[in-house]
Formats: structure tokens, C-alpha cells, sequence
């Protein structure tokens, strides 16, 4: 079975639990004092059931290449855009509804810069990463795409 | 030389198994060990053609001509749960 | 003394307290199970001192009128963008470098309308909101202009 | 008639008072107000020329032409700290 492992940096992490927004936002603050503006993007596990009865949600990812993944997200958004510091998080394993899926953290000097930063991450994330939802209901597993 | 090949996700529910291991001669590339594969594992031939499969080696997208070398870990990779744009294998 | 004060919502504070953004968050979660994506900006105070010795900052507001503008600026997002809950948070009084001054929080089905009714809400929140900033410097006090 | 007048931020220090309280007369506009706070005030006379100063009645934008009413609250907002785009009073 998969198993969630680390990568060199803090800032990047697939793991089963959940995690402290606040937490990683000081983290984020405490880099670097010219931090103004921080855009942290949020990604939670919604009532996406429309009419099935969902009975438990389950991400998969593919350890190493996914966190790989991650990494270069982080190293090319500090390389285009006019930003301070980067965190990204997915949790996998299973969820419930209103649980924390994923975290992007992204802090500049200006919020104009933050907000691009963070959103283009975000982006990239669905786009590149190695990571899969099931869904379990009473007729059995689904493998589904979102775009939430 | 040994390779690694790994399913994930629905292909590996589809395919039965998470990993495998398979034996392949000296200057085999991607094209053909996938061909060999769907020789020892017929549903994979019907999946490749049916649905979008991305297929990395040593995690890395990888083009169908490049050769594969002993211990390389080939992985077959169903659409992403973010909805990536997919490009058929 | 100008005293700080509360509207009608929970969702819209001027206050001399810190706040949590976790705590800030959950509230957003809990409006609704159709929420997948969430949006926070977080301004800080940073560094801004180029060269000046700054002892403190002071935070200033007109009450009443300060909170009816953030009030107007979350309806107005509520309206303008498909997003499902907006908190406004601003501190006042005396703060040290690092610490938290505003918080917006967007909670939305799709992410892309999180990001936009939080970037619209915190330039709205520049540019209608009757806040000021003191600087206290050996010199003496500054009332300053930022863009952060 | 009375009116509360309310100064915020440097205007606050630079006129020396956060609050006063002003007799008019009846059928008073907004710029006959500023006129005859100018008089008792005469620092205002000089802010108001050289700065961006916002005139608030109510706690509301107001036009010059405006009459105001017993027991309205006047206010001079200097520019916000979020740099807005200032309209001269």
C-alpha cells in the first residue's frame, strides 16, 4: 500500500492528516519580516454527492512523483512571480465532507502579487498532479475528475 | 532487465493488481514494452484504447520511443482528480 | 475616546483584538456544505520602516461609518460574484511589526470565484474604508499612506 | 441648530480637537458650515486648501450644496491608509 511520505521541504506535503491553517500561515510569517499580504487558498471536501449517496471520499496519490510535482509548483511560482514564500499541502487517505483537502499559502510583499501567486498554483496543482478521488457508494467505488 | 510497471487509481481496479514486474530484452522502448504488456495482461489493451492513460517512467512523462533501462519503474496513470487536460497514451 | 464597535454581523468586525483565521474559516465551512473553495487574504504588518526607527503603529477608524462600509463592500461581493460567504475582519489600536491587521475570508463552490470576490473585496476595502495608520517614531508620530 | 463637527486622524492633531459642537442657523448648506468653521478654526482654512480632506455628514460622502439638519454629524477624513484616490473638499 502507498504511504505518505516527505519531502526535503516543509512547505510541501502529501500526508494523511489534517492541517493548521494558522500554523502555517506564522510559519509563512515568520520567514521573512517584509511579508504584507498573504493568499491562502483552501480546498475542502463539499457536498459534490448530487442525488448519490456518497459514503466515504478516499484520495490516492502517486508518492514521490506527486510531491515532485508539488516541488516544482512551488520553485516556478518563486521564480515568476514577485512573492516571498510558498506553502502547498494535500492531504490524502479518506475524508468527509467539510474536510480539509488541500492548502496553498502564498506570501508577498504586495497582495497583488500574492493572489496571482497563489491562484496560478492552485491551477497548476489540478493540472500536473498525480492525485486521484474515489468515491464510495452503495453500488460501489467511483473514480471521479471534480473542478472545484 | 527487470522493469516495474504500476497501476493507479481505476486502472488499478480495471487491471487487478498495483504492480508487477516483467522481464525485457536490452534496447526495449516504451512502445514496445507497453506491447508486451498488453500481451501478458489482455484487459490493458482495451483500457489504452478506451479510456486517457498518461504513462510516466521514473515519474517523469516519458515519449513512446525512448528506451527503458533495467530497474526503470513504469507507471500507467489515470486522469488526475483536478481534471487535467489528458493526452491519450 | 473612539471605542471599537460591532455591526449586526459576525461576519463584519472592527476590533482591537487579534482573531484566529482558523477559527474565521470554520465559520465559513459551517455556512454550508456546497463551499469547496476558499479564499483568505491576510495583511500583516511588514517591515515598512525604509531607514525610520518605527516604536509602534496605530490604527485609527471612524466607527460606525468604517464598519457600515465593510458591511456595503461584503453585500456588494455577495451580489457581484458567485461566492456563498464573506467575512471582514479589521484590527485596530496599537500593533508590532508582524502582526495581523485585516482578514478576508471568501468562501465559494468554485475557487475562481473565491479568488475574485477576495481580490475585489480587500481593493474595496483601500479604497472606501475610513481607517488610518500612525507611525510613532523618535521624531515623532506619522500619518502614513500605504499600498500593501 | 445644532452640529457635531469630528475630526479624525491628523486632521485631528492638526486642528488641536477631535470633536466640537457648532450653532448654525436654519437652511445652513454644507459649504456655508465649512465658511463658518473656517472662521472659529482658522488652521482649517489651510488644511483644507493644502490637503486631500473627504467631508463626511452622517458618516455619509456629502455634496457641498447640502443642507444640513440639527443634530448632524459633520466629519474631515484624510486620506485613508489603504491610499485611496482623494477627491479635494
Amino acid at each position: 500500500m502507498d504511504t505518505t511520505t516527505k519531502k526535503n521541504t516543509d512547505r510541501i506535503r502529501v500526508q494523511l492528516e489534517d492541517f493548521s491553517v494558522e500554523e502555517e500561515i506564522n510559519k509563512i510569517k515568520g520567514c521573512s519580516k517584509r511579508i504584507g499580504g498573504i493568499v491562502a487558498f483552501l480546498g475542502a471536501a463539499r457536498d459534490f454527492s448530487k442525488g448519490r449517496d456518497i459514503q466515504k471520499i478516499d484520495f490516492e496519490h502517486y508518492p514521490g512523483m506527486a510531491e515532485t510535482r508539488l516541488t516544482e509548483i512551488r520553485e516556478q511560482a518563486l521564480k515568476d512571480f514577485d512573492i516571498i514564500e510558498v506553502t502547498i499541502i494535500h492531504r490524502v487517505g479518506k475524508l468527509s465532507i467539510g474536510d480539509n483537502i488541500v492548502l496553498i499559502i502564498v506570501g508577498a510583499e504586495h497582495r497583488a502579487d500574492a493572489f496571482k501567486g497563489c491562484s496560478w498554483s492552485i491551477d497548476e496543482l489540478k493540472r500536473i498532479t498525480p492525485i486521484w478521488k474515489k468515491e464510495t457508494t452503495p453500488e460501489g467505488d467511483v473514480w471521479v475528475e471534480e473542478h472545484p | 532487465m527487470v522493469v516495474k510497471v504500476r497501476f493507479f487509481a481505476v486502472l488499478k481496479n480495471l487491471v487487478g493488481k498495483d504492480e508487477l514486474s516483467i522481464e525485457i530484452d536490452k534496447e526495449t522502448t516504451l512502445a514496445q514494452l507497453i506491447e508486451k504488456l498488453q500481451e501478458e495482461l489482455p484487459v490493458l489493451k482495451d483500457l489504452l484504447s478506451e479510456r486517457r492513460v498518461l504513462i510516466s517512467v521514473n515519474q517523469e512523462t516519458a515519449e513512446k520511443h525512448c528506451l527503458i533501462r533495467n530497474g526503470d519503474e513504469v507507471a500507467f496513470l489515470p486522469p488526475f482528480a483536478g481534471g487535467a487536460p489528458w493526452i491519450r497514451a
